[in-house]
C-alpha cells in the first residue's frame, strides 16, 4: 500500500507474479504435486512394437491404473508421453509435434531399448533415438520391458515429482532444450 | 460468537429478503448445488472407474488413498487438471472456446433452482411449472456443447459437435415427453406435488414406460454408453472436446457428470418418489438433511446404474442410435403418454 | 499408371492351386453364426453377466511394488560377469544382437565384457553361448533408471550383484498357481523380495 | 459382387470403391467439395502406427488412404548385414504379438539351407509354443477390436486372459513375448516339469470363461449391431486382393498353410479350422473365437502326443564342450556352440512358409556361403492385409472405420518391418 497505489504497473507481470506466489506456497505446492503424482496420465501415441506391453501394463493384471494414471485420448489433455520403442525417422516428427502439443508441466519416459539406444536397430539408418527429439525423464530397458518395469518407471516418476517438485522439472527442462539446440548448432 | 450468530438469525429471521438470500445462495452454491455437485462429480468419476475395474477383473484407482480404495482419486484429477497450462489454438474463436465450457456448466446447475429436495427448505425458485421450467433449462446446456466444437476450429470437435446436436434432438423431445407424461399422470408439474402424490406407489411403477424411455434418455443426453457418441474416442478423439485443455478440460469432463447428476435428481423425484418415505418433517435436521440424504442416495443409485453399462456395452453407430432414438424411445415415449392419459381419464389414479 | 495384372486368370490360378494344395477338405468346417435370441433377452444377459462380476469379483491384479512376482528360474532378468571365471574369448561380444555388449581391457590387460542396459534385449545369447557360464543370472526384471549414464556399466559395475540394487528389494514374493477357476493366483511363499 | 475390370490398379482400386459406394446406396455419385479430409494420424485412439487419410462427405467415408511406414525399421536390410543367429530376435520384433510362428518360419528357411531337420520334441515344443502365441495374438486382437467398439471390458478381458498364455510361454521360455526359443536344429530348452499341468488347468479356465466371452461380446446387442453387414469382403476379392489368415476364412476361402503345407508337428496333430460365409466383421471375429478354440485343441492333443528324446539336433549337441554337455543332460538347457557365432550354411536359396496368427508369412533366404545372408526377403500377412482399408472402408460411416480396422486385426509394425 506505499504511495496508496495498488494497481500500478504491469497488469500482465503483476498477475505471473502473484500466480507464482500463489503457486510456490507450500500447502498449495504440495496439492498440486501431489495431484500431478497420482494423475500421469500418458497420451495415445503408439510408437512401435512396446504398445503391446503398455496394453498389458494398463491391463488386469498389472492395472497400473493404481496408480491414478489412465491412458487418454489426446495430447491436450495429458501429461505423459511414453515413448513406446523404436522411433523412426517419419514417427519422431509425430512425437515431436504430440509433446508440443501437450499442456505444461509433461513428462516423458522412454520405454525399451530402441527407445534408449537403438536396441536392435543401432545401426538402422531410419532409427532415432528419443532423448535426440525430447527431454527424457525415465528410462525403462528392456526389450520389451516387462510391465512391472513399467509399473516402476511410474513409481519413480512419481517420487520424482514430490521429491523435486514440478518448477524443478521446469527448468531441467528448458536446460535440456538449450543444451540440444546448442548441440545442434 | 454465539451471540453473533443468534443476532444473525435473529436479523434472518426478521428480514424474509435476507433470509430466502441467503438460503438460496446457499442451496445453489453449496448444497445440493455446486460444492456438492463437484463432490459429487468427482466421487461418480472415481465410482465410475472402480465399478468398471470389478467387471474388468482388476481393482482401478488405489494407490492415491489405499485405506479408502483411491476415492480421492476424482480430485486428484481435478486438482491436476486445473493448474495445468489452458492452451487456446491460434485459430480458436476465442470468446465462445473460453466462455461455453463454463455456460454449459451453468445452465446445467441452473435446474437446481427448481428441485426441491426436502419437504422444509424450498428451492429459491418455487413454482408450479417447476418440471417444465427445469427442462426448459437443462435443455439450454448442449448448445454450448455444439459452440465448444464450432469454436476450436478442429475437425474432430466439429464432427462431434454435429453429432451431439444431431443425437440431441432425437433424445431430448423423448425425454421431454416422457416426464411430461408424468406431469399429465400426476396432474401437476409442481415437484412437490408430484412427490406427494407417490406415497402410495413410486413413478417407476406407476408409469414404467415413462421411466425406461426417460432413463434411456438420460444415457444419451448424459453421454454415457452405449450412446457415448459425441465423443467416441477411437472415432474423433474426444468429440467437442478434443482442443480443451487444463481447466477448461477439467470443467468439460465435469460436465459429463454434472449433467447426470441433474438428471439423475430429476429421475430420482419423478420416478423414484424423491424424499419419501419420509412424508414430512421440522428442523433442519429432520426437516431437510434426512429427507435430502434420501434423496441423494436415490440419485447415486440411479446414476452409478447408468456409469455401470460402460463395462457392459460398446458404443452404437451414430445412424443406429438415431435410428433407436427415433422409433423405439420415441415411441415408447408415445406409450408412456397414451399409458398416462389411459390412466387419469379411466379413473384409475385419482389425486384429491 | 499401375502395372497391368491378368487378375481372372490369376485368380483361376490361385483357386485352382487352393484347390490342389488342401487335399484334406475334411479339415476345414463352417462355422454358422448361432441364432441369436431377441435383443432384449441378450441385452438383459450382457448386464447380468456384468453384474456377476460386481458381485463376485474375481481380480487377477498383482499388487505390484508390495509384491512380486517370482520367476522360474530361467527367466531372463538382468545378469552380471564372473570376472574371475570369464576367459575373454569374445564370444558373446559377437553374437549380441543388439551390440550392447564391449570388451574392455581389465587392468591386467585381458578382455572382458561390459554391457549397456539401455540396449539390451535380454536375450541370453551371451549367456548360453558362454562355454565356461561366466555369468550369473538373476530374475530381476523391472528396473528403470533416472539418468541415461547409470545404464553403462564399466567392469566393476558389470561384476557387481544386481540382487543388491533390487527396485522392488522387501516386497513379498509370490508364486503363481494355475487354477482351473481362476485362471491364476499367487500364493505367497513367505520369502521377501531381494537381500537373501 | 462381380468385378468385370480385368486389370487392377491404383487407379482401379478407385473405380472399385466408387462403385461399391454407388452399390451401397447411398446417394453418393461424384466427389464435390463437400468431403472433409481427416488424418486419423499416429496421435489417436483408433489409428495405432499407422496414419488412417478418410475424407468424407457428411458421415461418410468416400476414399480411405492409409498411410504406411511409421514403423519401417528396414529389418531386410539388417539382416544382410549381420550373422544368421543375430536375425532370429530381428524377425520376433515387427509381430511382437505372435512371436514364435515368425521364428519358426525364419528357422525353417535357415535350416533347409542347412540340411538339417530338428528332433521330433523339437518339433512339438515349437508348435505349442507357436499355439500358445496363436490364441494370444487373437486375444490381443480381439480386445483391441473391442476397445475400436468402445467396449472397454472386451479390452481388459482380451488382455487379461491373453495374459494366461504369455504366462505359460514365460514358464516355457523365459521371457514374456520376445521367447528367440527356437534356434537352428532345435529349441533352447526343454519344457518343465509342471507345464502339461499348467496348460491344462489354464486351458480349463478358459474354456470356462468362453459363455461370458459370448455373453459380453459376441452376441451383445450393440457389438452385434456395429458389426454385421459391417466391411464385407467377398470371396472373389478376398482372393484377387490377396487376403490372407482369418480374414481370408472369414471370406469362405478353405486356405490355411498348417493344412496346405504342413511344418513342424501339424501334419501329425487333430485340428479342424473354421470358415465362415458371410465375410463381414461379425464372421472374421467369430472366425477368430473359433481358431482359439481349435488351437486349444492343438495344444492339448500336442501335449499328449508328445514324443520323448532329445531337443536339438544332434548335429549341433556333438559340438558342445564337456561343459554344455553336462548342462544340456542335467538342467535340459541347450548351451550354443561356438560355432553359432559363425553360421555358414552352403550355397543355395530356400523358402518357408508359416501360418502366423494374422494369415500366411513367407520367408526367403539366399545364402552366398558366407556368415551373412545374400538377401533375406520376408512377407507378412498384415503386409498383405493393408490393401483392405482402400477396399472395405469407402461407403461406410466414419463410426465403422475402427470396426473394420479392428476386424482385420491389421498391426502396423508387422506390415511395415
Amino acid at each position: 500500500m506505499e504511495g496508496g497505489l495498488v494497481f500500478i504497473g504491469n497488469l500482465d507481470l503483476t498477475t505471473r507474479k502473484v500466480l507464482r506466489w500463489l503457486v510456490e506456497r507450500k500447502p498449495l505446492k504440495d496439492i498440486v504435486e501431489w495431484a500431478t503424482a497420482f494423475s500421469l496420465w500418458p497420451v495415445h501415441l503408439m510408437t512401435s512394437c512396446c504398445g503391446v506391453e503398455l496394453g498389458a501394463a494398463y491391463a488386469p493384471r498389472f492395472d497400473l491404473e493404481r496408480y491414478g494414471s489412465l491412458p487418454f485420448v489426446s495430447p491436450r489433455q495429458t501429461n505423459l508421453i511414453v515413448i513406446e520403442g523404436t522411433l523412426t525417422r517419419k514417427m519422431a516428427r509425430v512425437a515431436r509435434i504430440t509433446w508440443e502439443q501437450m499442456a505444461d508441466p509433461k513428462f516423458v519416459i522412454a520405454m525399451g531399448a530402441c527407445a534408449i539406444d537403438g536396441g536392435l536397430f543401432w545401426n538402422s539408418y531410419n532409427v532415432v533415438r528419443a532423448s535426440e527429439v525430447m527431454p527424457v525423464d525415465i528410462y525403462i530397458p528392456g526389450c520389451p520391458p516387462r510391465p512391472e518395469a513399467l509399473a516402476r518407471a511410474i513409481l519413480l516418476l512419481q517420487q520424482r515429482i514430490r521429491k523435486r517438485g514440478l518448477s524443478r522439472h521446469d527448468l531441467e527442462m528448458i536446460e535440456s532444450t538449450i543444451k540440444r539446440i546448442d548441440s545442434s548448432k | 460468537m454465539i451471540q453473533e450468530i443468534l443476532l444473525l438469525k435473529e436479523l434472518l429471521g426478521n428480514n424474509e429478503m435476507i433470509y430466502r438470500t441467503v438460503i438460496g445462495l446457499g442451496y445453489m452454491l453449496i448444497y445440493p448445488g455446486l460444492i456438492m455437485i463437484v463432490i459429487a462429480a468427482a466421487l461418480l468419476l472415481w465410482a465410475e472407474r472402480k465399478i468398471v475395474a470389478l467387471v474388468q477383473l482388476r481393482y482401478g484407482p488405489l494407490w492415491i488413498s489405499r485405506r479408502i480404495g483411491g476415492a480421492l482419486q476424482g480430485f486428484a484429477d481435478l486438482i491436476r487438471f486445473s493448474f495445468q497450462e489452458v492452451i487456446i489454438p491460434r485459430r480458436s474463436d476465442v470468446i465462445p472456446f473460453l466462455l461455453s465450457p463454463g455456460l454449459a456448466i451453468l445452465f446445467s446447475v441452473l435446474p437446481i433452482a427448481f428441485m426441491p429436495v426436502s419437504p422444509y427448505i424450498k428451492p429459491p425458485i418455487h413454482s408450479d411449472i417447476g418440471l417444465l421450467a427445469a427442462i426448459a433449462v437443462i435443455s439450454v446446456a448442449p448448445i454450448f456443447i455444439v459452440l465448444m466444437g464450432w469454436a476450436s476450429d478442429n475437425k474432430f470437435a466439429f464432427v462431434g459437435s454435429l453429432r451431439e446436436a444431431l443425437l440431441i434432438v432425437s433424445y431430448e423431445i423423448p425425454f421431454i415427453i416422457s416426464i411430461l407424461s408424468m406431469g399429465v399422470m400426476f396432474g401437476s408439474l409442481d415437484f412437490y406435488e408430484i412427490v406427494e402424490r407417490q406415497s402410495l406407489l413410486p413413478g417407476m411403477l406407476l408409469n414404467p414406460f415413462a421411466f425406461l424411455a426417460s432413463f434411456i434418455a438420460m444415457l444419451r443426453v448424459t453421454s454415457r454408453f452405449p450412446f457415448e457418441i459425441s465423443e467416441a474416442e477411437t472415432e474423433i478423439v474426444a468429440g467437442p472436446y478434443t482442443e480443451y485443455s487444463g481447466l477448461m478440460f477439467g470443467l468439460s469432463m465435469g460436465l459429463a457428470y454434472i449433467k447426470l447428476y441433474v438428471y439423475a435428481l430429476m429421475v430420482s423425484l419423478v420416478f423414484l418418489g424423491g424424499w419419501l418415505p419420509i412424508v414430512s418433517g421440522e428442523g433442519v435436521i429432520g426437516g431437510f438433511l434426512i429427507p435430502s440424504l434420501i434423496v441423494i442416495l436415490k440419485l447415486t443409485v440411479v446414476s452409478l446404474v447408468a456409469v455401470f453399462l460402460r463395462a457392459v456395452y460398446g458404443r452404437y453407430r451414430i445412424d443406429q442410435a438415431i435410428r433407436i432414438g427415433w422409433i423405439h424411445v420415441f415411441a415408447l415415449s408415445i406409450v408412456s403418454l397414451v399409458w398416462s392419459i389411459i390412466l387419469v381419464y379411466g379413473g384409475w389414479v385419482r389425486w384429491a | 499408371m499401375g502395372v497391368e495384372v491378368d487378375f481372372e486368370k490369376i485368380s483361376e490360378e490361385i483357386s485352382t492351386s487352393i484347390e490342389n494344395l488342401a487335399p484334406e477338405k475334411k479339415r476345414f468346417y463352417k462355422v454358422t453364426t448361432p441364432s441369436l435370441g431377441p435383443s432384449v433377452v441378450r441385452n438383459i444377459e450382457a448386464i447380468t453377466t456384468g453384474l456377476k462380476y460386481v458381485i463376485k469379483p474375481m481380480r487377477i491384479t498383482i499388487d505390484y511394488p508390495r509384491q512380486v512376482l517370482e520367476q522360474p528360474p530361467w527367466y531372463r532378468g538382468m545378469f552380471r560377469l564372473l570376472e574371475n571365471v570369464c576367459i575373454g574369448c569374445s564370444l558373446c561380444d559377437i553374437i549380441c544382437p543388439s551390440d550392447a555388449i564391449r570388451m574392455v581391457l581389465n587392468p591386467e590387460k585381458k578382455k572382458r565384457p561390459v554391457i549397456n542396459w539401455g540396449r539390451c534385449i535380454f536375450c541370453y545369447y551371451c549367456v548360453d553361448i558362454c562355454p565356461v557360464e561366466a555369468f550369473d543370472t538373476t530374475t530381476i526384471h523391472d528396473m528403470a533408471f533416472d539418468k541415461y549414464e547409470d545404464m553403462l556399466t564399466n567392469l566393476e559395475e558389470f561384476t557387481k550383484d544386481p540382487r543388491e540394487k533390487d527396485p522392488s528389494k522387501g516386497a513379498m514374493r509370490m508364486r503363481i498357481k494355475f487354477d482351473e477357476k481362476r485362471g491364476f493366483v499367487y500364493e505367497p511363499t513367505g520369502k521377501k523380495n531381494g537381500g537373501g | 459382387m462381380e468385378v468385370d475390370s480385368k486389370s487392377i490398379s491404383t487407379q482401379a482400386l478407385e473405380e472399385l470403391s466408387k462403385e461399391l459406394i454407388q452399390q451401397r446406396d447411398l446417394g453418393i455419385t461424384e466427389e464435390g467439395e463437400r468431403l472433409i479430409e481427416l488424418q486419423i494420424g499416429p496421435t489417436h485412439p483408433g489409428s495405432g502406427h499407422m496414419r488412417i487419410r478418410v475424407w468424407v462427405d457428411g458421415d461418410i467415408i468416400v476414399r480411405c488412404d492409409p498411410d504406411i511406414g511409421f514403423v519401417f525399421r528396414t529389418i531386410e536390410k539388417l539382416s544382410e548385414n549381420r550373422i544368421y543367429m543375430k536375425t532370429i530376435p530381428l524377425v520376433e520384433r515387427p509381430s511382437l504379438l505372435d512371436t514364435t510362428p515368425m521364428t519358426i518360419g525364419y528357422i525353417n528357411a535357415l535350416e533347409k539351407l542347412m540340411g538339417i531337420e530338428p528332433p521330433p520334441r523339437a518339433k512339438y515344443l515349437r508348435t505349442i509354443l507357436a499355439e500358445l502365441t496363436r490364441i494370444a495374438s487373437h486375444l490381443y486382437g480381439i480386445g483391441i477390436f473391442a476397445i475400436f467398439l468402445g467396449h472397454s471390458t472386451g479390452f481388459m478381458w482380451g488382455f487379461g486372459d491373453r495374459e494366461l498364455f504369455v504366462e505359460l510361454a514365460n514358464q516355457l521360455s523365459g521371457a514374456r513375448i520376445t521367447y528367440a526359443y527356437v534356434i537352428p536344429g532345435g529349441v533352447r530348452r526343454d519344457m518343465p516339469q509342471s507345464f502339461p499341468d499348467n496348460v491344462e488347468k489354464a486351458l480349463r479356465y478358459f474354456e470356462k470363461r468362453l459363455p461370458d466371452w459370448y455373453k459380453m461380446f459376441l452376441n451383445n446387442p450393440v457389438v452385434e449391431k456395429r458389426l454385421r453387414e459391417v466391411g464385407i469382403l467377398r470371396k472373389n476379392d478376398a482372393a484377387k486382393l490377396g487376403i490372407t489368415g482369418p480374414n481370408l476364412r472369414a471370406s469362405g476361402i478353405e486356405y490355411d498353410v498348417r493344412v496346405a503345407d504342413p511344418y513342424e508337428a501339424y501334419d501329425e496333430l487333430d485340428f479342424m479350422v473354421p470358415v465362415a460365409d458371410e465375410g463381414d466383421a461379425y464372421a472374421r471375429a467369430l472366425v477368430r473365437f473359433e481358431e482359439i478354440k481349435q488351437s486349444i485343441n492343438i495344444i492339448r492333443d500336442a501335449l499328449r502326443k508328445m514324443p520323448g528324446g532329445d531337443i536339438i539336433h544332434p548335429q549341433i549337441a556333438r559340438m558342445f564342450n564337456p561343459l554344455m554337455k553336462k548342462i544340456y543332460e542335467e538342467s535340459r538347457r541347450v548351451k550354443f556352440p561356438g560355432v553359432f557365432a559363425s553360421l555358414k550354411p552352403p550355397k543355395g536359396e530356400a523358402t518357408a512358409r508359416v501360418e502366423a496368427g494374422r494369415g500366411e508369412a513367407l520367408f526367403y533366404l539366399v545364402s552366398d556361403g558366407s556368415p551373412r545372408p545374400y538377401r533375406f526377403r520376408w512377407t507378412t500377412p498384415s503386409y498383405r492385409n493393408a490393401i483392405l482399408f482402400k477396399y472395405l472402408v469407402p461407403g461406410h460411416r466414419l463410426a465403422d472405420l475402427p470396426a473394420i480396422y479392428g476386424s482385420i486385426d491389421y498391426f502396423p509394425p508387422e506390415a511395415d518391418r
